[in-house]
């Protein structure tokens, strides 16, 4: 007996979405040299356009669009499934993606007729993968197509971490490889016992299955520790600061604002849509708790470091520690569960773009001054007035001023906590918005001191416009409609509506 | 009373034993050989676990190919010996790394001895659906692989060209472009090179037999591919043949032939049978045997080319 | 009683067993490289000969029978020649 | 007829397991290689009388690719041994 | 004592093993070795899931075997890369520590205030 074929409306798209970037990656590695960024950047308007598509097709269905793989049906058959959530993150993407390659062209261009570089063929093709990678990771509906997607990731985020070849920064990419390594496999362990379990990956035959039984919280456990690692949340962060404050910018700025997102967005699939049925609280206090750690510690070595970039990066160890500030806020079918899943979300993508546009900014400063240390950048926001504008709308959406992205994001956090009475969560919201003010205003103050500097090259300004660009979109998403959080809500499992 | 639990019971005292030499081991190539000869015990195994494909793609991946990468590099690291890599570990850490190692290990035994009674089973699903896509296939683990979750399979295909590249992108910018180091030693022993001349025919051979009977017998694309990709290493080894340059355009389609095929083939599906990666029921067997082939082709290039390593800027 | 077959696939694995065994105890008794590389060749090539030679009345087919003579054939070409490699090596004080 | 065939490939796995003992003496790591080459002939023979004794399909081809890279680690092995300083070895040159 | 079970303890002990060595050994080719062990150990429970859906007329469940497949090529390629990055890591400088102190030149430390 087979089940019925599950696919939707719209499920086609699913797979063209993954494709795309997948033929991308094969065409560039055959055609070589320019070709391959030819084949990157003009893939973005369509990739773009399918992401666009797909979100319009949930927004219109007001249901996931789901697509059967070979016309099989799970649980023998892989299904693709896009709820709400993977569309935004989808479009956030595409977003995010075209600008870092579009920002990159001024460093990895390939000139006409010039020989084939390995710095700007890594680049380009890898750019495409961690795209591939991440639509898989959004919109896959099977376990173990997902651990496929996160390696898929991890081959593409190690070379952008080295591409530049000096021994730090291979070190720095050796390091994030063993770690995230050990997240695939820690996850590929619970993997195999919930398939030893319930003999099904698929992810809603999973939900309906499950009970909270001893192999069920072993197998989340193990998989929960390794899209940890994965994700550099405290005390698993070692890895990230040297990692992306040694990537060139534009890999920086994705490997910051998305890659660490992918295996996020996993562990909330995990918690949120494969174990909805187990009462959690204990394992949510748990992630609380090491959110709580990770803001702190990451905003207070922040706060010493000396050079930019490895303040930006130190920062997104204390941003992702607001991520997971999400389960304790979102766990369980309450009234106030909605408004801490709208501020996970709100979140993720406050950040990525603010995180991003501040990258793509240290590296326009970097490459203007020659150096990225704070200390010696008296009298650059005169010189770099737009890149330093960036850097500050960015810095106000991490301190979670009005208006912003951020701001939405953590006054929604603050209303959770308030809503479900627990107070304990405020703290950490409130004291790492102070610490963010606190390193945003380090970075500020020297630049908008009297000094004379001397650009090296000044930056071009489509460059700095794209940076801007994001920053501006992270200001915007403070103004995001009420629509916005109820796309936010379709296919979630224990949504309002599918309450009772 | 058989003797085939003794056989089991030692045989896992075995790769235990081995895998405790290989932690424990101080010296860092002695370490390596006792991973090589684990990975060897390891083929045994899975025989006993019923499971000869994964047997056979360990013997040739797990233990083979993964043996040389290892030795390769534990002999060239073991020449400056430890020391380099940091103070060796306080007595908190271990005492944290052995707790936690236990915690996890016992829970696994714990979880292992409570797996569900009866196991749940996709075997009959498999069997029922072998009448749709995946026709005409007798060896349930093709069907698998190539059909039921071709998807998976044709991502792992691309995994492979970003581990090519990524190994490649280590090499020195002024060597992009050149062929990686040559595997063998510049004037090859005789013995060497007959040992190549024999060996890599019958091997070739014996691979793609083990690809061929794939469909229907234990074997593939992965363990054929997997012996290929062995015996041009063991000609390059002899020098018979060299790295390719990683510019060479016939290697780079050669890479991604396996997952372009797949690609083009899956996107045909809703033409061919409806939704994409469904293959027609009449061809189906016929369009999986094609898929492989080039899949068998990317692997045999593939795996030689991440033991290579990345270009080598200098001339010999 | 014992059918003839039987009685030879019998004797030739016991033989094929025994080689085994010298050829181990070479290996850990012998006194230094070269000889134990001596006694391994032993019970690579003898061992698995008789190992195979016991086996090959027991092949159901034709061609399950040549794939025990091949593989025999290719462990001797690969234990000869990896012993002359390792042999060579060792006598220009290579380790 | 079955139980003698294990018996056998149990003593065979036994005896090379013994002969792992070179691994952890080593002294040099050409007779660590060599304790693994025993391995994987005895792990071949093992393979085959249990493959002949317990009937599952397709071990044969399992025993085939084993014996097909029986001399791979050790030929990797022995190349890098010459890498050292082959220049000064021989004094021939490449054309 | 059926022999999944034994199997499944092996694979249980050689992922506590690789844990072990991958936390403690400071060496990067001694933890790739460690992540080795942990992956033939995962693939194992793999193999055992399988071996125990044997269900009537089938010996073993053939999805698990194909993953476990698919991720001993994938535990290869990422063995691969990382002994490329060891390697070259090794060439350019000489050592292969990981410890993060070790690489942070002089201007890059915590400010001084």
């Amino acid at each position: 007996m087979m089940p019925p074929d599950p696919t939707t409306p719209g499920g086609a798209l699913l797979v063209l979405a993954i494709l795309l970037p997948c033929a991308g990656i094969i065409l560039s590695f055959v055609l070589g040299g320019r070709n391959a960024e030819r084949v990157a950047l003009g893939l973005t308007p369509f990739g773009f356009a399918l992401a666009c598509a797909i979100a319009f097709h949930v927004a219109s269905a007001g249901k996931p669009i789901v697509y059967a793989l070979g016309g099989l049906a799970p649980p023998l058959g892989i299904a693709l499934r896009a709820d709400g959530v993977s569309a935004v993150m989808l479009v956030a993407a595409a977003v995010i993606l075209t600008a870092a390659g579009f920002y990159a062209r001024a460093k990895f261009a390939t000139p006409e007729g010039g020989p084939e570089s390995r710095s700007a063929l890594t680049f380009w093709i890898m750019l495409q993968a961690i795209w591939a990678a991440l639509t898989i990771i959004f919109v896959g509906g099977d376990l173990f197509n997902l651990y496929v997607a996160l390696e898929l990731l991890t081959f593409a985020a190690v070379p952008l971490v080295c591409i530049d070849g000096r021994p730090e920064t291979l070190a720095a990419a050796l390091r994030y490889l063993l770690f995230a390594l050990f997240g695939s496999i820690s996850y590929l362990l619970g993997v195999a016992l919930f398939y030893g379990a319930y003999g099904t990956l698929d992810i809603p035959l999973l939900a309906q299955r499950v009970q909270s039984t001893p192999i069920v919280w072993l197998a989340a456990a193990l998989m929960t520790g390794g899209l940890l690692a994965k994700t550099a949340l405290f005390p698993l962060h070692l890895w990230l600061p040297p990692a992306h404050a040694n990537a060139p910018a534009a890999a920086s700025a994705v490997l910051s604002g998305l890659v660490v997102k992918g295996s996020f967005f996993l562990t909330l699939r995990l918690w949120f849509y494969v174990l909805p049925a187990l009462s959690a609280a204990g394992a949510a206090n748990i992630l609380g708790a090491l959110a709580l750690a990770a803001i702190i510690t990451g905003s207070v070595l922040a706060l010493r470091q000396a050079r930019l970039k490895l303040l930006i990066a130190y920062s997104t160890v204390a941003q992702i520690g607001y991520l997971f500030l999400v389960f304790p806020l979102a766990t369980g079918a309450h009234v106030w569960s909605g408004i801490g899943w709208s501020a996970g979300v709100m979140q993720i993508l406050a950040h990525a773009f603010a995180k991003a546009a501040m990258f793509l900014s240290a590296g326009l400063l970097a490459e203007a001054l020659g150096h990225d240390q704070i200390a010696r950048f008296a009298g650059a926001a005169r010189a770099l007035p737009m890149t330093f504008l960036t850097l500050g709308l960015g810095g106000l959406s991490l301190m979670g001023l009005p208006p912003s992205g951020g701001f939405s994001a953590k006054w929604l956090m603050l209303q959770a906590s308030v809503a479900s009475g627990q107070w304990v969560w405020t703290l950490p919201v409130l004291a790492g918005g102070l610490l963010a003010a606190g390193y945003v205003y380090r970075i500020l103050t020297p630049a908008l001191s009297e000094g004379d500097i001397m650009l090296k090259a000044p930056p071009k300004r489509s460059r700095e416009a794209i940076a801007l660009g994001l920053a501006l979109i992270a200001l915007a998403l403070g103004f995001a409609p009420q629509g916005f959080f109820d796309l936010l809500e379709i296919g979630r499992p224990l949504a309002a509506g599918t309450l009772q | 009373m058989s003797v085939l639990p003794f056989l089991d019971v030692a045989l896992a005292l075995l790769v235990v034993g081995l895998a405790v030499w290989t932690i424990a081991a101080r010296d860092l190539f002695a370490s390596v050989v006792g991973y090589v000869a684990y990975g060897l015990l390891l083929a045994l195994v899975w025989v006993r676990l019923y499971a000869p494909d994964v047997a056979l793609t360990e013997a040739a991946v797990g233990s083979g190919v993964t043996g040389v990468l290892l030795i390769t590099a534990g002999k060239r690291l073991g020449a400056a010996r430890a020391g380099e890599a940091g103070p060796s570990p306080g007595l908190a850490l271990k005492l944290f790394a052995g707790a936690l190692a236990l915690l996890v290990a016992g829970a696994l035994v714990a979880i292992i001895l409570i797996l569900p009674d009866p196991a749940p089973s996709l075997a009959p699903q498999a069997a029922a659906a072998a009448d749709g896509p995946g026709a005409g296939l007798g060896n349930p683990i093709t069907a698998v692989l190539i059909s039921y979750r071709s998807f998976d399979t044709m991502l792992e295909k691309v995994v492979l060209i970003l581990a090519v590249l990524g190994v490649w992108s280590v090499g020195a910018d002024k060597a992009w472009g050149a062929a990686p180091a040559p595997l063998g030693r510049r004037n090859p022993y005789g013995a060497t090179v007959f040992l190549a001349q024999m060996l890599a025919p019958v091997g070739a051979v014996i691979g793609v037999h083990i690809f061929w009977v794939g469909a229907d017998a234990p074997g593939g694309a992965f363990q054929g591919g997997a012996l290929l990709a062995a015996m041009w290493m063991i000609a390059m080894m002899a020098r018979i043949t060299e790295p390719p340059r990683v510019d060479a355009r016939w290697l780079r389609l050669a890479l991604v032939a396996g997952p372009a095929v797949f690609l083009i083939a899956g996107l045909a599906g809703p033409l061919m049978a409806g939704s994409f990666f469904a293959f027609p029921h009449a061809f189906a067997k016929p369009i999986i045997l094609f898929i492989e082939a080039f899949m068998l082709l990317s692997i045999a290039v593939a795996l030689p080319a991440l033991v290579a390593g990345p270009p080598n800027g200098r001339s010999e | 009683m014992i059918p003839l077959v039987d009685l030879f696939s019998l004797c030739a694995i016991g033989a094929g067993v025994f080689f085994f065994f010298a050829g181990t105890v070479g290996l850990l008794r012998f006194p230094d490289s070269l000889t134990r590389l001596h006694a391994l060749a032993k019970a690579d090539n003898l061992g698995l000969g008789l190992v195979a030679l016991g086996l090959l009345p027991r092949a159901d087919s034709a061609l399950a029978a040549f794939k025990l003579i091949v593989i025999w054939a290719l462990v001797l070409l690969s234990g000869a020649s990896t012993a002359q490699l390792i042999g060579r090596a060792l006598r220009r004080g290579r380790k | 007829m079955n139980e003698p065939l294990l018996a056998a490939a149990g003593l065979i796995v036994l005896t090379v397991a013994v002969g792992l003992v070179r691994i952890l003496r080593g002294p040099d790591d050409v007779d660590r290689l060599m304790a693994v080459q025993l391995l994987g002939t005895g792990g071949i023979a093992a393979l085959l009388l249990t493959a002949y004794a317990t009937g599952v399909p397709g071990v044969d081809d399992v025993a085939l690719g084993l014996a097909l890279l029986a001399a791979f680690a050790t030929m990797a092995f022995v190349n890098l041994l010459e890498t050292d300083d082959d220049e000064t070895e021989l004094g021939e040159t490449e054309p | 004592m059926s022999p999944w079970v034994l199997a499944g303890l092996v694979g249980a002990a050689l992922v506590g093993l690789g844990l072990y060595g991958l936390i403690l050994h400071p060496h990067p080719l001694r933890k790739l070795l460690a992540f080795n062990l942990i992956g033939s150990g995962v693939f194992l429970v793999f193999g055992i899931v399988a071996r125990r859906g044997a269900a009537a007329g089938f010996s073993f469940d053939p999805i698990p075997q194909a993953m476990v497949i698919t991720g001993i090529v994938v535990a290869f390629a990422a063995s691969a890369l990382a002994v490329a990055l060891i390697l070259r890591l090794h060439a350019e400088s000489g050592r292969v520590t990981l410890d993060p102190e070790a690489w942070t030149k002089p201007d890059d430390g915590a400010a001084k205030s």
